[in-house]
């Protein structure tokens, strides 16, 4: 078992890999507006995304996964750490010390998919001018005929016609401007796409719809997904890894299957005990009922983040924030008491 | 609560540091434009002898005029030798002054007036009560007027009376206060329309105070309220508009807000959802403006002292600016400077109060 | 008469036109050639139609900036000089000259005409009024050959007294002589040029083409005798009377019409910039730059802005220029860079945005194509009342005498002179008033219509 | 099975809600008509703009007007028709009867009067209770919904409350005069799942407490459904589609939108990474429905009659009621 998730590993090789990432937002206060503290959204994050598959980021709101996802195309400025990014174009890179104009030809190869499919596409721009506008910007050789025809086979792939490229975003339906979002985050031909809650906003009907053209498209086009969502049904079945984040820390990480199936880390357990199932002859004998609300990540507990609602805490997760340990099966978890058992 | 200390402490800070941008701003302009106390002073001086003298000779070549001494005594008087940073720091208060005392604004002291030699602070003094008279019941009544009003509105969006109201509101808009007050006058202050029901300007008439001391109250109150409603309408234009629009929207905002439909679906009555529930909510931005007010009830009456003749602190300055009488222009500026940001401050704090939710950084 | 209203047809055609068609081009044009794709997108095109159906509003934007652009013409419809005038072989056109003077004052331009060149004697400028006079009747004539006839005689009376120098006599006593001779036979030659001039005049070899109200705001009416306050008179000609030193009340208004609303354009127009420059980068950038600036803002609006203008204004008298300035600068930015601010802030955290950093687009692209578009709102819906707001302070400044330098066509100095004359001129108060009043209305009309086009709000309530 | 045989606590009978849209009407509701059982939780279930919200709105006739219209049908409860009372004794009903939970635990609080303030006032304005008494009930209501140190945060002001903590307050006040039905329209939408879990876990909870309450639970999420509910009824383009007991529902759903909803949930115990079967196009605007069933142009199974007439809701198995052409035979 061991030795073939081992081949598997060596097989793909890593396209992206945080190292301790840090994003910590300043507070300023008193008189004169000093820095007081910060609130630590993304504290020392590490994990890898390897080529071609889909890794799914869960937690609850405010638990830092949004700006994991931000920090790699730097809609916010990580504090510290690294992101290690093999480029195409330069080779291996770290994005974090990079300045905005030296990561510009990498953002071709780097796009995003956002939550909300109304704010997400300028209102007063055509359909075919949002889809553009990533070309215009990184094939600017490319001619006008050129970049229309490529919108529209854009267009088409996403499923929809290229006639609507003239079209303006209000007179499309949710499921269609989501559509619109991925054809433009698709228009450089990236290798890594961040999804962040790509399919949350959308009716349940159209979810199904957009999570089959996101899979059609990673076969066609061979995309890595850092797919960002807090419904846990939905990533476990696009994903195949999932990692687990609670308050700025990831808590457990392994394979789809064999995290939905064993979680050890009392969160995660707690997490999929929580999510309903769409089946009312099952009940879930062993749901672990969290007590009372996330700490606010201004006053984040010492140690291990979770201890505060941990069923299972002891005094040692006070101490030290707990390390990622190695549970086998490409899985790890962030929490030695489990481990131990 | 301690983040809100720390923003009314920093608020506070920038006062002095505004008010002293300000004040020293104008003072350095006043100092270096021509025109000056030493000028006046030897105009006058002029006119007096062309008056006396009867012949245009001392006019037109610029006559005598004072003295070297005089003149020297003037500079020293009104500390204008100094230079202007100096002459400033006096003026403040926190130099001293040719007699080695601290006598400035800080002190209380501001200054004499060029023209009649007076104690600027009992000139403006003499005049506040006027300008405050006006000021407030003008605010008060406009609160009385546009409150109630735009609360129908409101409640009767898109009918007649909203539309026909707002015909007046727009009417508010388009005219000035002083206009206002103009054609008020124009019509029910004159005979030209057989309507003189009100007197033509003043705030009282002459013979009030020694009505008032014969024992003729009955007469002086109808004087003096027969003198207050044209400037009051006036000043009751300037916010009319603004104020009833404000109150309506705010109302209407909170209306269809979710916690009304909350209040209503807990079984309240219409009258407690709208008059506690909405109202409440609706009135925030109202009461915030009380604070701002301060400064307009100082800024807005130039135009309505001067058209209706009302001798308060508008005119007063009005006329000082004709005089070039600085330092009566210092002092009001200062003052009115200082009620602008104690006012915007104040609109803070009433903000606070009223609204739980605010929370400054 | 006839050619009166056929010109003042003309003049309203051409208005309509230059108004709804050819300016609107040419603001195209030009915002193309700056880069700006200029298409109306959906949302503009259903905010312009929901404006268009709120007729009240429509009209009065209609009817205000036609007025407006029509009187950016005036020297020709509304003027004392002629749009042209012709005597023998002389020809000018003394109002369409000033015109051109006004739009382009880095060119000299002269619109002055002398009187010797159109038959009047004398070298002063032409008075137009006499020569149509003549026109009509060529016994107006008389009077003015009667007088020169007059002082002919008498310079050949006085000429006769001196006895001719001779040569031995002082030199300054020749040259009086000579001096004074030549004065006679000037004389003389005025008088048969008058006399040619009648009898040409007579003959129809003499032309002009007065405006369509042939009145200036800058000299009174000479025509109604020496007294200065005429009441309003349709017979006399004087619709809306004359003021205190009898210039004609109408002119002045129209005048000052084009002097209220282009100071509160230009005002607001500068003013806004400016204001949507701060704004952009305060809610862009935000961080330190936001924080000083807004507490500059702070302090610079602390300013009370009106004092401070009178104080500036009440030791240099101030031009039309500088007083904007000064309004630009002390006012007119300040309130729409919070709106802005607010404006960039929300819009620049909307996804759309993010999509276009995450895509490496410049920040100017940002800021400019995405961002400034949807942000401009406030812009459209404050500027009636900006516009309303600024009219009103130059009517207030120049109402208490700080305003526009005297002799300046102005409403507010007008309604000053209507509060010195209260009691027995109530019309000085009235025409300007109403002037002012329905102008502002008609503002407050087009602002109210476009916010309720640009922000309609949808008051829904239980009951 | 005798609770059949009584008469339901809620009978809605072809309800219709109609809103004025730009001059046009879009018929929110139209012709709605299900039974709410004494202690049961009723499920209404529909995607956005199904008109399952203003259904629940309706009931409590607090559609706002204009744009919003109730313009037929009828309201039982208990036998009384709400769409006949007078607001006067509507009132009286609400908050106190039947009573409502919204989805926005952010907004659908009065933000400038205390927690305690709102409870108070609700308990005593249909109690007449004093003031202390109803202070007293209002501690021990969000006591019992899980808060904390309940005295002392009658006296927070909504925002010093985290948004499942509102929610709770929001049950409190909804449950604090025992209403015999209490309506939850998407509830925890806009909570985290584990604090969804914990709202949920306490409103059933609640439910099966208190002794003849029943609920109507508004969601579009079927996994909620589930796992609170005993019947449901599916709504699409305001229409009522299906309704059944929970459990055949999700094993036999009878209508194809149902069925094709189901399918595409995605599901742990479903082959993970395969294609999700998917409903095809989009949901119809409500402006421009179409003529016949509401679902025909999405529907797998369609033939030219669904384009052509609308489909009868017509009971198809004991308790099991569908709008569906392709049960005629079978009914007929």
């Amino acid at each position: 078992m061991e030795t073939t998730m081992d081949t598997d590993k060596t097989l793909s090789k890593t396209l992206l890999e945080f190292q301790e990432l840090k994003v910590h937002f300043p507070i300023h206060a008193g008189v004169f507006l000093r820095r007081v503290g910060e609130v630590k959204a993304v504290d020392g994050v590490s994990f890898a995304l390897r080529e071609g598959e889909t890794l799914g980021l869960v937690g609850e709101s405010g638990c830092g996964k949004t700006t994991t996802g931000k920090a790699i195309i730097r809609l916010v400025e990580p504090t510290g750490g690294k992101i290690l990014f093999d480029s195409e174009k330069m080779g291996k890179v770290d994005l974090c010390p990079m300045t905005r104009s030296e990561l510009r030809p990498i953002r071709s190869e780097i796009q995003m998919i956002f939550q909300d499919p109304y704010s997400s596409l300028n209102p007063r721009w055509s359909v075919g001018d949002i889809v553009a506008e990533p070309l215009k910007v990184h094939e600017p050789g490319m001619g006008h005929k050129e970049r229309e025809e490529r919108v529209a086979w854009l267009l088409e792939k996403v499923g929809l016609t290229g006639e609507q490229a003239h079209r303006y975003p209000h007179e499309f339906s949710g499921g269609q401007r989501q559509r619109v979002g991925i054809a433009r985050a698709l228009a450089t031909r990236p290798r890594l796409v961040i999804a962040d809650e790509p399919v949350s906003a959308l009716d349940v009907s159209i979810q199904a719809q957009v999570i089959n053209l996101m899979q059609d498209l990673q076969e066609e086009f061979g995309l890595t997904y850092l797919f960002i969502a807090h419904d846990l049904s939905v990533v476990e079945h696009i994903s195949h890894r999932i990692a687990v984040m609670y308050l700025g820390n990831l808590m457990e990480i392994g394979p789809a299957e064999v995290l939905y199936r064993n979680p050890i880390h009392p969160y995660t357990k707690a997490l999929i005990s929580a999510v309903p199932l769409p089946d009312p002859r099952k009940t879930r004998p062993d749901r672990i009922q969290l007590q009372g609300e996330p700490p606010s990540p201004l006053n984040k507990p010492s140690g291990c983040a979770f201890r505060t609602r941990c069923p299972y805490a002891e005094p040692s997760c006070a101490e030290e924030r707990p390390p990622l340990l190695d549970a086998g099966s490409d899985h790890q978890v962030a929490c030695p008491i489990m481990m131990r058992e | 609560m301690h983040g809100m200390m720390s923003y009314f402490l920093r608020r506070l800070l920038m006062v002095p540091i505004t008010f002293i941008l300000i004040t020293l701003m104008v003072y350095a302009v006043f100092r270096k434009t021509p025109g000056g106390p030493i000028e006046r002073a030897e105009m006058m001086l002029r006119q007096s002898q062309a008056t006396e003298g009867g012949g245009g000779a001392a006019e037109l070549t610029g006559g005598e005029g004072l003295t070297k001494e005089q003149k020297e005594q003037l500079l020293k008087h009104f500390h204008l030798d100094r230079s202007i940073p100096v002459g400033y720091l006096i003026w403040l208060g926190v130099w001293p002054n040719d007699s080695g005392h601290f006598s400035g604004i800080l002190e209380g002291d501001f200054g004499r007036s060029y023209r009649y030699n007076d104690p600027v602070l009992s000139q403006i003094a003499s005049k506040f009560p006027v300008s405050i008279y006006f000021g407030l019941i003008g605010y008060i009544a406009s609160w009385i007027v546009c409150i109630p009003l735009g609360i129908f509105k409101a409640l009767k969006h898109r009918s007649l009376f909203d539309t026909g109201t707002s015909f007046l509101v727009f009417l508010g808009y388009s005219i000035p206060g002083f206009v206002a007050a103009l054609l008020l006058m124009l019509f029910f202050a004159t005979d030209n329309y057989g309507m003189k029901i009100f007197p033509l300007g003043d705030f009282r008439s002459q013979n009030w105070n020694a009505m008032w001391e014969a024992g003729n109250y009955w007469w002086c109150i109808k004087d003096q309220i027969s003198h207050t409603i044209i400037p009051l309408i006036a000043y009751m234009m300037a916010s009319f508009a603004a104020m009833t629009i404000l109150m309506k929207n705010s109302l209407l905002d909170n209306l269809g807000a979710d916690y009304v439909r909350t209040a209503f679906a807990k079984g309240l009555p219409e009258r407690r959802v709208i008059f506690l529930h909405a109202l409440r909510n609706s009135l925030i931005p109202i009461c915030v403006g009380i604070g701002n007010a301060l400064g307009l009830i100082f800024a807005g009456s130039f135009l309505i002292e001067k058209t209706c003749n009302i001798d308060g602190m508008g005119l007063l300055g009005y006329n000082s600016l004709l005089e070039r009488d600085y330092p009566i222009l210092l002092g009001l500026l200062a003052i009115g400077v200082m009620l602008r940001l104690v006012g915007n401050i104040l609109s803070d704090i009433i903000l606070a109060w009223v609204d739980p939710r605010v929370r400054f950084q | 008469m006839l050619g009166k209203a056929i010109y003042l047809i003309i003049v309203l055609a051409l208005g309509t036109f230059l108004t709804r068609k050819v300016i609107p081009g040419i603001i195209v044009r030009i915002g193309r050639l700056m880069g700006f794709r200029m298409r109306a997108t959906p949302i503009t095109k259903k905010r312009l139609q929901r404006f268009k159906s709120i007729k009240r509003g429509y009209w009065s934007f209609l009817g205000i900036s036609i007025l407006f652009v029509i009187s950016l013409f005036l020297e020709v419809i509304v003027n004392e000089k002629p749009l042209y005038i012709r005597y023998k072989n002389h020809t000018a056109y003394p109002a369409v000259r000033e015109l051109a003077a006004k739009w382009f004052p880095f060119f000299n331009i002269s619109t002055f005409t002398s009187k010797k060149d159109f038959g009047q004697g004398g070298t002063s400028g032409v008075d137009y009024k006499l020569f149509k006079a003549c026109l009509e009747d060529s016994k107006n004539f008389d009077p003015m050959i009667e007088r020169t006839r007059k002082r002919v005689q008498r310079a050949e009376k006085s000429l006769k007294r001196l006895k001719p120098p001779t040569k031995d006599s002082p030199k300054s006593k020749r040259e009086f002589y000579l001096a004074k001779k030549a004065g006679l036979a000037s004389r003389k030659k005025q008088l048969a040029d008058l006399l040619e001039a009648k009898k040409a005049f007579e003959k129809g070899d003499a032309y002009i083409l007065e405006t369509l109200y042939p009145w200036s705001p800058s000299s009174r009416r000479k025509d109604l005798g020496k007294m200065a306050f005429h009441p309003p008179s349709l017979a006399k000609g004087v619709p809306l009377g004359t003021s205190s030193n009898g210039r004609d009340i109408l002119t002045l208004l129209l005048y000052g019409f084009r002097i209220s609303l282009s100071f509160a354009l230009i005002v607001a127009g500068v003013g806004y910039l400016i204001g949507i420059i701060v704004g952009g980068l305060q809610g862009y950038y935000g961080g330190w730059v936001d924080i000083l600036s807004q507490r500059f803002v702070e302090v610079w609006g602390s300013i009370p802005f009106l004092f401070m203008i009178m104080i500036i204004a009440s030791m240099v008298t101030p031009t039309f220029l500088m007083l904007a300035i000064l309004l630009i600068l002390l006012r007119s930015w300040l309130g729409i860079t919070f709106y802005i601010r607010g404006e960039f802030y929300r819009e620049k955290s909307k996804d759309y945005v993010q999509a276009a950093i995450a895509s490496g687009v410049s920040d100017w692209s940002i800021i400019t194509k995405h961002i400034l578009p949807n942000s401009l709102v406030p812009v459209v819906t404050f500027a009636p009342f900006g516009i309303v707001a600024f009219i009103s302070s130059l009517v207030s400044l120049d109402f208490l005498g700080f305003g526009l330098p005297t002799g300046t066509p102005s409403w507010g100095s007008l309604i000053r002179e209507g509060l010195d004359n209260i009691v027995l001129y109530p019309y000085l108060i009235i025409t300007p008033v109403t002037a002012l009043c329905i102008t502002l209305f008609s503002v407050v009309m087009v602002g109210e219509a476009v916010r309720e086009a640009f922000d309609p709000k949808v008051f829904s309530r239980l009951r | 099975m005798d609770m059949d045989d009584q008469r339901p606590l809620l009978e809605v009978r072809d309800l219709r809600t109609y809103f004025q849209v730009e001059g046009q009407t879009a018929k929110a509701v139209d012709g709605v008509s299900f039974d709410i059982r004494e202690n049961e939780v009723f499920g209404l279930v529909g995607e956005s703009g199904s008109g399952k919200s203003v259904t629940s709105l309706s009931i409590l006739r607090l559609i706002p007007n204009p744009p919003g219209e109730i313009v037929g049908g009828s309201i039982h409860f208990r036998g009384t028709n709400l769409l006949d009372l007078s607001w006067d004794e509507m009132r009286k009903i609400r908050g106190n009867r039947i009573s409502m939970i919204f989805q926005e635990p952010m907004t659908a609080l009065n933000p400038v009067f205390t927690i305690g303030f709102q409870l108070v006032e609700t308990i005593r304005l249909h109690t007449g209770c004093g003031k202390e008494e109803a202070r007293e009930k209002a501690a021990e209501m969000l006591s019992l919904v899980g808060i904390p140190d309940a005295r002392k945060r009658l006296d927070d002001y909504p925002h010093q409350f985290s948004g499942g903590m509102r929610q709770r307050a929001m049950i409190a006040m909804a449950l604090s005069l025992q209403p015999n039905l209490l309506i939850a329209d998407e509830p925890t939408t806009a909570l985290d799942v584990t604090i969804q879990a914990q709202i949920l876990d306490l409103m059933v909870g609640l439910q099966k407490e208190t002794d003849g309450a029943s609920m109507l639970l508004i969601t579009h999420d079927l996994a909620v459904v589930a796992e609170t509910c005993q019947r449901v009824a599916v709504m699409y383009g305001g229409k009522i589609q299906e309704i059944s007991p929970v459990i055949p529902l999700f094993e036999e759903p009878l209508h194809p939108y149902t069925k094709g909803l189901l399918l595409s949930l995605p599901h742990p115990d479903r082959e993970r990474r395969k294609r999700l079967p998917t409903i095809p196009g989009i949901v119809p605007s409500i402006l421009h429905m179409p003529p016949g069933c509401k679902f025909a142009e999405r529907c797998p199974d369609r033939w030219e009659r669904c384009d052509r007439e609308e489909p009868e809701l017509r009971e198809i198995q004991p308790g099991r009621f569908c709008r569906c052409h392709l049960h005629d035979e079978e009914g007929a």
